[in-house]
């Protein structure tokens, strides 16, 4: 499916932050939503928070968690990119910028549970 | 589409959001130990001008951020016209800007 | 079949220039400064800026910028080459206006040479000089001189005819001069005429009609076959350069012939036969260093009695010097080598001599103009700057300055002329039905004759030459050029049709391998680049002649005609009393 | 033919070839022998003087200095004249296609028109500040803004970048890697007088800062250039003059 002048780490770098930049556009305003049941139905909020003690909810919030640090860092690696002087080691970079973001989610996976 | 305003924009939100969106997400991972509830969360937050400003300034930032992103990949995707773009592009802007505006009411507000 | 003339477009402007190398850009550029009010066209075989060998250029551009070096110096250098054979005032201005062209170069084009640390240009040696002379840029000069002329050729608002070729020099109906030229819209197929008060011709020559050459796929003499139908003297016809050292990778692909570094050679590269043996010492004491016409001569005559590599040539061989070394300092070659499967670094890869440049051309004045009013000629196309011989790093020297003379020179003469030259119309129409001559043919399959050509003109016209062996190559290429007329093309559809376009490329070739051939007939003697083992003396010096070589009815005769020594007699020089003959060697 | 030299085995390999008069197109297939030494140019050529003699495609210098051979080949841009069959070759097959992201003019002929307009837009163009009765600008070679325009001038204008990059398929008025790299080469060139002129160019709607820094113009540039890191420094500068033109 990936075209063949796709194919290559920062082809795949690139794809990696645009979806889940599109990815977080949709969720920032379901996140506020339910913030925003805070104030007019706190119980809601309440009921909201326990939901995400089921595994599966873990999951997707492990997932999400996951997008925004792929996206932070690898917003990281193209500011750094763009604004410092250029490192040869583009590859290294974009790799790095994805472990980061597995240590990250992670972690948060790992106190979640 | 991207002139030189719109990515200043853009990339200047990036960098409020980096110390933001790092604190947050260290925040949560202290946070969810032993689970998320409401209450806990709104005794930290609510009264605090501290935080009103930490996440008043990401969902100024992000609503920036993400309306300009969104406008980028619905021009290289569908090749929308200009104007329908420059609308849509505010509507996401105000849009998140209204919803996240009463999400930190909601939880900073006393 | 286009004999119906009422499809020929046709197209007016002030100024024509044909062609995009170093001549056909900077006539643009300067005759639009001196013109600006005109309209001005340029037309060329392929993209504008990317095709001709200007582009090609590696080793850099020859220029006296003092510190020692004089442009006196540098027209001795330029006379002494050409075995005396060039027309001085010719000589004269190519380096004395290098000098300005240059600083153009830098200053309003854009082009940055190699500097020193100092910030000075930083100049190279080339073989045959006197002095270290050669300005680059790396070693991929051409590319940077072609990008920046083009850049400034886009940005102005001139008519830009991109893939046409011209077929035809078009006179006026009333033999007052030049009406226009005719093209092949390539793209459509189409034919159209464009007049012109001036044309340039600048298609840059191209002596591919050689088994092994190194200019690019577009040239093949189109012009000077143009110039000698329309009447017009061409000198020195018989002078074809031969570069030592073209890539020999075997006959079914385009890498072979293109050139491999003279500083390959000059760095310590080793030259040996299918044997092995080193065979340049067995010639000259300065062995692979020995100048291009030495070296490839010895290569030549080591083929000829087969002591060849497995593809019938010779070996270069670096890898004694440090495949690491080698890696380095010749990065750009080795990388070409490797991208067509040798190692040159570290192995031997194999290689002959290959036709490089055309120092023949039409008979121009010092002020590009021609016999036929209205025609300009300027680059490889005109005859007369190099005599029998090219110093490597006078090439663009020449195309950069004469472009630009022809550019001034048509931008003024333009203001006298009101009106356009109406054309022949019977000459118009021929030429367009010679042009379709082969769509009326049964279509065939002409590489074969085109490598028949190529091997005629190697064998029998080339690096060594013999009185017997020239007549049988020149009936050989009247044969050739018989059998051309009955093969055919399809032609349904004429649009980007190559192979129509192959044809008319062989037929220029082989008119002009015709010229060549009688020219190298005429001359008995050896000069420079014409080497006739029946002749082998340069002949006195003092009574030099070149050749001329002029059709009319159909029949080409070359005569002789003395060189005037205008500026300087042989066993003189320009240089001041008490000046090294060499400032080379005395800096060795 | 008897010219014909064939691998020792005879082998052929297969090849699909666009053939397309502008609008439209289909693939054709051709056995094309294969040889020791054999570039793609070699093997289009070959299909034209031996198979189809109608097939269209342009080449100039055969060595890599002009950039006007460049094609698809398998699906990837690239120089054809100086790409070797075995390095591209698989299952013993090939697909050759005219340049992604330009018009077509036949079979294997892109329009080159619209990549060198935007080369113009983007100033790629010197703008002096002296003239031929100046001397030549003393620069050291070991300046830091010379080094730094050296390693991205070595462009041949091949468009094989331009091809690479998806921003310029999917935004029409994106100036594309080549003419951003040359413009930047002149930001660096202490001689130029268009250093505004050109930081307002490289700033429009279809300029600099719509590249997302795929680098596939990186990964395809036959001279290893890297026209990304040049659109950076050109990222750098207009994000230096929109504070400083501001007061
Ligand atoms: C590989 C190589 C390396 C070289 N290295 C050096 C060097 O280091 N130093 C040096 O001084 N010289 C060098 N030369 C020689 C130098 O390149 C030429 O002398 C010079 O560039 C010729 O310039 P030109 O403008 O006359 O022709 P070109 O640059 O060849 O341009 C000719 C133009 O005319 C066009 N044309 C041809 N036929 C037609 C037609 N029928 N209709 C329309 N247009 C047509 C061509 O497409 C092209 O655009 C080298 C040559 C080669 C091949
Ligand atoms: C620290 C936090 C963040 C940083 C450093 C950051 C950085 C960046 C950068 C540099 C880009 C430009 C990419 C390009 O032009 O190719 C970008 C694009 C984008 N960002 Fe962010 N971002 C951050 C947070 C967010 C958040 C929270 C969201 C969502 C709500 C978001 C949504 C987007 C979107 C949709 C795009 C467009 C993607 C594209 O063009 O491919 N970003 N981000
Ligand atoms: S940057 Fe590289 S790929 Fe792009 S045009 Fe120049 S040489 Fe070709
Ligand atoms: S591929 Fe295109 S997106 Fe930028 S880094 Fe190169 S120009
Ligand atoms: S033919 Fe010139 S780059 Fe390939």
């Amino acid at each position: 499916m990936i075209r063949p002048h796709r194919s290559h780490p920062l082809w795949y770098a690139f794809l990696l932050h645009r979806v889940s930049g599109l990815a977080l556009v949709l969720f920032l305003p379901l996140h506020f939503y339910v913030l925003a049941f805070a104030l007019t139905q706190p119980e809601r909020l309440d009921g909201f928070l326990r939901w995400t003690d089921y595994t599966i909810v873990k999951l997707a919030e492990f997932g999400l968690v996951f997008l925004l640090a792929i996206h932070i860092f690898g917003g990281l690696r193209l500011l750094a990119l763009e604004f410092l002087p250029w490192s040869p080691r583009q590859k290294t970079l974009a790799a790095s910028a994805v472990a980061a973001s597995f240590l990250v989610s992670g972690t948060f996976f790992l106190q979640a549970v | 589409m991207l002139d030189l305003r719109l990515y200043m924009a853009q990339r200047i939100s990036a960098l409020i959001m980096i110390p933001l969106t790092l604190g947050h997400i260290a925040m949560m991972i202290y946070a969810v130990q032993g689970g998320l509830s409401a209450g806990e969360i709104l005794a930290r937050t609510q009264g605090s001008l501290a935080w009103m400003l930490f996440y008043g300034s990401f969902v100024a930032a992000v609503s920036v951020h993400a309306a300009i992103g969104l406008r980028v990949i619905l021009f290289e995707s569908f090749k929308i016209k200009e104007t329908i773009l420059n609308a849509l592009s505010w509507t996401v802007f105000l849009g998140l800007l209204y919803m996240g505006a009463r999400a930190v009411y909601a939880v900073t507000a006393l | 079949m286009m004999s119906d003339m009422s499809k020929l477009e046709r197209h007016d402007t002030d100024i024509l220039i044909l062609g995009t190398g170093g001549a056909g850009l900077f006539a643009a550029l300067h005759a639009q400064k001196a013109a600006p009010d005109k309209k001005i066209t340029i037309a060329v075989k392929g993209l504008i800026g990317k095709c001709g060998c200007t582009r090609m250029v590696q080793g850099g551009y020859n220029v006296a910028l003092g510190r020692g070096d004089s442009v006196e110096r540098h027209f001795m250098d330029t006379i002494k080459g050409g075995k005396w054979l060039p027309d001085q005032d010719m000589a004269w201005k190519l380096c004395k206006t290098a000098v300005e062209r240059v600083r153009e170069l830098e200053n309003e084009v854009g082009c940055f040479f190699d500097r020193n640390v100092d910030g000075s240009l930083h100049q190279k040696a080339f073989a045959g000089q006197t002095f270290d002379r050669t300005v680059h840029k790396g070693d991929l000069t051409g590319i940077e001189i072609i990008s920046r002329l083009m850049e400034q050729v886009l940005a102005r608002p001139l008519e830009k005819l991109q893939e046409h070729r011209a077929i035809s020099l078009i006179p006026a109906r009333d033999g007052s001069g030049l009406a226009g030229v005719l093209f092949i819209d390539m793209r459509s197929g189409g034919f159209r005429f464009v007049r012109a008060k001036t044309v340039l011709m600048a298609t840059g020559g191209g002596p591919t009609m050689y088994k092994f050459h190194t200019p690019s796929g577009d040239k093949t003499m189109d012009g000077l076959a143009m110039a000698l139908r329309a009447g017009l003297p061409l000198r020195d016809m018989e002078m074809v350069q031969f570069h030592p050292t073209g890539l020999l990778a075997g006959e079914d692909t385009k890498m072979t012939g293109t050139v491999l570094e003279e500083g390959l050679r000059g760095a310590g590269g080793q030259l040996l036969n299918g044997h092995g043996h080193r065979f340049m010492f067995d010639l000259d004491e300065k062995g692979e260093r020995a100048t291009r016409d030495v070296v490839s001569r010895g290569i030549y005559d080591e083929m000829r009695k087969n002591n060849t590599s497995e593809n019938g040539g010779v070996y270069i061989s670096m890898g004694h010097l440090g495949p690491d070394t080698v890696r380095q300092k010749f990065k750009g070659m080795v990388k070409r080598c490797a991208d067509s499967g040798f190692d040159l670094a570290a192995g031997k890869v194999e290689v002959v001599p290959t036709a490089h440049y055309f120092m023949g051309g039409v008979v121009v004045d010092p002020d590009t103009h021609t016999a036929l009013p209205g025609l300009y000629v300027a680059g490889e196309d005109a005859g007369g700057a190099h005599g029998s011989n090219r110093l490597g790093g006078n090439g663009v020297a020449n195309s950069t300055v004469y472009g630009g003379v022809a550019g001034d020179i048509m931008g003024a003469d333009v203001q006298s002329m009101t009106v356009l030259r109406d054309p022949d119309e019977t000459i118009l129409r021929s030429e367009v039905e010679r042009a379709c001559h082969p769509l009326g043919k049964k279509p065939a399959n002409i590489q074969m004759l085109r490598k028949a050509l190529q091997d005629v003109m190697w064998d029998d016209v080339g690096v060594l030459r013999t009185g017997p062996g020239i007549e049988r190559g020149l009936s050989r290429v009247t044969e050739i050029g018989a059998e051309l007329m009955e093969l055919g093309v399809a032609g349904e559809n004429l649009a980007f049709n190559l192979s129509w376009h192959d044809w008319l490329n062989l037929r220029s070739l082989v008119e002009i391998s015709e010229v060549i051939a009688k020219a190298a007939l005429s001359r008995e003697n050896s000069r420079g680049a014409h080497y006739r083992e029946d002749f082998p003396e340069s002949g006195e010096i003092e009574s030099s002649y070149f050749t001329v070589a002029r059709q009319s009815d159909g029949e080409t005769k070359v005569t002789r005609e003395a060189v005037r020594f205008t500026i300087v007699k042989p066993g003189e020089t320009v240089l001041k009393d008490g000046e090294p003959e060499s400032l080379v060697e005395a800096a060795q | 033919m008897s010219n014909i030299r064939d691998m020792p085995n005879g082998q052929t390999m297969e090849v699909r070839v666009w053939r397309s008069d502008g609008e439209g197109g289909r693939f054709e297939g051709f056995d094309v022998p294969q040889r020791e030494s054999q570039t793609i140019l070699d093997v289009v050529s070959w299909i034209q003087q031996n198979a189809d003699s109608t097939l269209s495609y342009r080449f100039a210098c055969r060595v890599g200095m002009c950039g006007s051979c460049a094609m698809m080949v398998n699906g990837q841009p690239r120089w054809t004249c100086r790409t070797h069959v075995k390095k591209v070759l698989k299952n013993n097959r090939l697909t050759v296609e005219p340049l992604r992201n330009l018009p077509v003019i036949k079979d294997l002929v892109a329009d080159m028109d619209p990549f060198f307009d935007k080369w113009v837009k983007a100033e790629g163009v010197f703008h002096p500040s002296k003239t031929r009765a100046d001397a030549i600008e003393a620069i050291s070679s070991e300046h830091p803004m010379r080094v730094e325009a050296d390693r991205a001038i070595e462009c041949i204008n091949c468009a094989v970048c331009y091809a690479a990059c998806d921003v310029v398929e999917a935004n029409p008025d994106y100036l594309g890697p080549a003419a951003l790299n040359r413009a930047w080469t002149l930001m660096n060139d202490e001689r130029d007088a268009g250093h505004d002129v050109r930081l307002d160019a490289v700033s429009q709607k279809g300029g600099c800062h719509n590249c997302h820094s795929q680098q596939s113009c990186v990964r395809f540039c036959p001279n290893e250039l890297n026209p990304t890191a040049s659109i950076a420094g050109l990222k750098r500068e207009t994000a230096k003059s929109f504070f400083r033109r501001r007061d």
